[in-house]
């Protein structure tokens, strides 16, 4: 990115005054004016990026950085930053820190015995200059990699004429069963409600004659029971009609006396919707 | 053949279905070829892949590319998805209706505690395990539910007989796996429960 | 050669890269190819569209259909929308993160010397180029990042051995001692890496 920065000053020349400027007015190598400036600093991704566009900006060899005039130009721009009110990351500042320490150290004499242990902050600092660079680098070239949405297309055939079958979910009988469990044993703790022990059949079958009655008139009471069941599928079918007569669900009428009996729906009078 | 090439191209990336001239219209303003150019185009990629398996095909808003009829039995596998399991609300509401049946969705809800959405019902009534045997005679005419022959199928019984009583499910317990319930209903039984479903058949064919 | 036609049917179709191994998946399970002539009919394809304007490409997840490269200019035009551009820190982040997987957070602030924004992890993980592969042992067990085949997929490679190598861009010389880096990111250490992630991704798709 050192490249964009250096664009962006070639494209502002006017504004530009190389060796220019003394340090504490502006750095040397960069006037821009103060609203440029943000958009300046939006090409920097903080302290290690702004150190290596400087040291880039002067040829410096990284192994060699001269401390003393990086840590100058890197404290004016923090000034810089400072005095236009910019919001200023605390990672500058701790950078600039970092420099002047290192500076700081460089200053005194070396004392070689007690420093052996402690690894010489430059080499700390440049190894991180040199990570740093590295992925700045490798992210500029995976930007320049061949991608989806940009280069690549994926071809798009048409399906629409798919004729896709969703299967549909399945159920183990003991999973509804253990569901129903539940609904009782929440009922008995609530419950008023009485669920009843009668035989289900009766209730299949109450059921099955509401289904028959549907759509006619009504039945005779005779044509409800079916021969072929014998006594049982009788005694089922007649409780079946009970039970459908006590919730109301079914009319028996007798229209004269010692006329068949018939069935037909409760209030068949309404219309019925043909369902 | 420059022409042919980005023809070929637009209408792989195309998501829809594009005329000669809305392709004629992706190249850039001076590099347009003629619209019989295009046309030419399209006639020759639609004789190239005549023996490939898919196929440009012309349709009301335009040409697509689009796979051959007699290949989508054996790519429509790609798009089905594993089926989605039923709620716990489901299997109750279903449990409810085969137990009390007929029941209204009101009853369901009264027995359950909480409403019952209008989906579960619905998918119920789609996979033909429930129907509407009649209406009860209250305001609203609220349809009255019953369990049907596919139900009893689908769960391999003959009859509402075989599933267990009230005061069995009690005593299910839910760790242990054994998903037949007490299919050991005696034959004499089992055989008059068909005869009642055979008759019901029957009657049911009848009408 | 039946297979053949119904192999490629199935990759024009698919809207996402697909292995042989699920190319043979959606076969009927009484008919499928074995998996050798799965990747035969592949290669054959391969080849019959070497002069056509699209081609039949390897990335990480399997093989695409995809628009030959030299005509992407032309049918980009068919989009209103610009494609995508990702910012500095976002790019700088992920190749972090693909170089030096697996890094935690921490790590990736350390190499960029700035914090990285909860916005920038997030859109990764959206996007599914990069997931959690692990914790770090240490407090807080901060989350490793590793990236996902879908971001190889994305840039059209099959590998992380085919992103472009790391440059030793400062040279050192002697003057300072022990400063030699961890710049050896060598194929080694990014096959190791590769292999890595495919056994995540493998673990990732059996479950």
């Amino acid at each position: 990115m050192t490249q964009n920065a250096a664009d962006f000053l070639v494209q502002a020349p006017a504004f530009a005054t190389v060796n220019g400027a003394p340090f504490n007015q502006l750095p040397d190598d960069l006037y821009i004016p103060p609203d440029a400036l943000e958009v300046f600093l939006d090409l920097f991704e903080g302290p290690l990026d702004l150190l290596l566009y400087l040291i880039r900006r002067q040829n410096l060899d990284i192994v060699n950085i001269p401390i003393a005039q990086i840590t100058h130009q890197y404290i004016a721009y923090i000034q810089l930053m400072g005095e236009l009110n910019l919001e200023l990351a605390a990672e500058y500042l701790v950078m600039a820190a970092l420099l002047a320490e290192i500076k700081s150290r460089m200053l005194l004499p070396r004392q070689s015995e007690q420093e052996d242990d402690e690894e010489d902050p430059r080499a700390t600092l440049i190894r991180r200059l040199q990570e740093y660079e590295c992925i700045k680098a490798a992210a500029e070239e995976i930007d320049l990699l061949p991608r989806v949405e940009r280069d690549i297309f994926a071809v798009e055939v048409d399906i629409s004429s798919l004729h896709v079958e969703q299967p549909l979910p399945d159920i183990r009988l003991r999973d509804m069963l253990l569901a129903f469990q539940d609904v009782v044993k929440r009922l008995d703790q609530i419950s008023h409600h009485q669920i009843t022990k009668e035989a289900l059949s009766v209730r299949e079958r109450m059921a099955t004659i509401l289904a028959n009655l549907k759509g006619k008139d009504s039945l005779l009471f005779s044509q409800l029971f079916i021969r072929k069941e014998g006594r049982p599928g009788v005694v089922v079918s007649f409780l079946a009609i009970l039970e459908l007569g006590k919730e109301g669900l079914i009319e028996i009428i007798q229209s004269a006396p010692f006329t068949e009996l018939r069935v037909r729906n409760a209030g068949f009078s309404v219309a019925e919707e043909g369902n | 053949m420059k022409t042919k090439r980005i023809v070929e191209a637009i209408l792989f990336v195309a998501k829809r279905p594009m005329t000669a001239r809305q392709v004629q219209q992706v190249f850039p303003e001076l590099e347009q070829p003629e619209l019989q150019e295009i046309q030419a185009a399209i006639e020759a990629i639609t004789e190239d892949y005549r023996f490939r398996p898919i196929e440009l095909k012309q349709v009301a808003s335009g040409y697509r590319f689009q796979i051959k009829q007699d290949l989508s039995r054996w790519v429509a596998r790609l798009f089905e998805e594993k089926p989605p399991k039923y709620s716990r609300a489901l299997l109750e509401t279903l449990a409810i209706i085969a137990y009390r049946q007929p029941v209204t969705r009101g009853d369901i809800e009264d027995i359950r505690g909480v409403s019952v959405s209008s989906s579960i019902i619905q998918s119920l009534l789609e996979r033909e395990w429930v129907r509407v045997v009649g209406h009860k005679e209250v305001p609203g005419r609220p349809g009255l539910y019953g369990t049907t022959k596919k139900f009893l199928d689908y769960f391999n019984i003959t009859s509402l007989n075989e599933l267990p009583a009230l005061h069995e499910i009690l005593h299910l317990d839910g760790s242990i796996e054994n998903t037949q319930p007490h299919k050991q209903v005696t034959s004499e039984k089992q055989e008059s429960n068909q005869r009642i479903i055979e008759a019901a058949g029957q009657f049911a064919e009848e009408n």
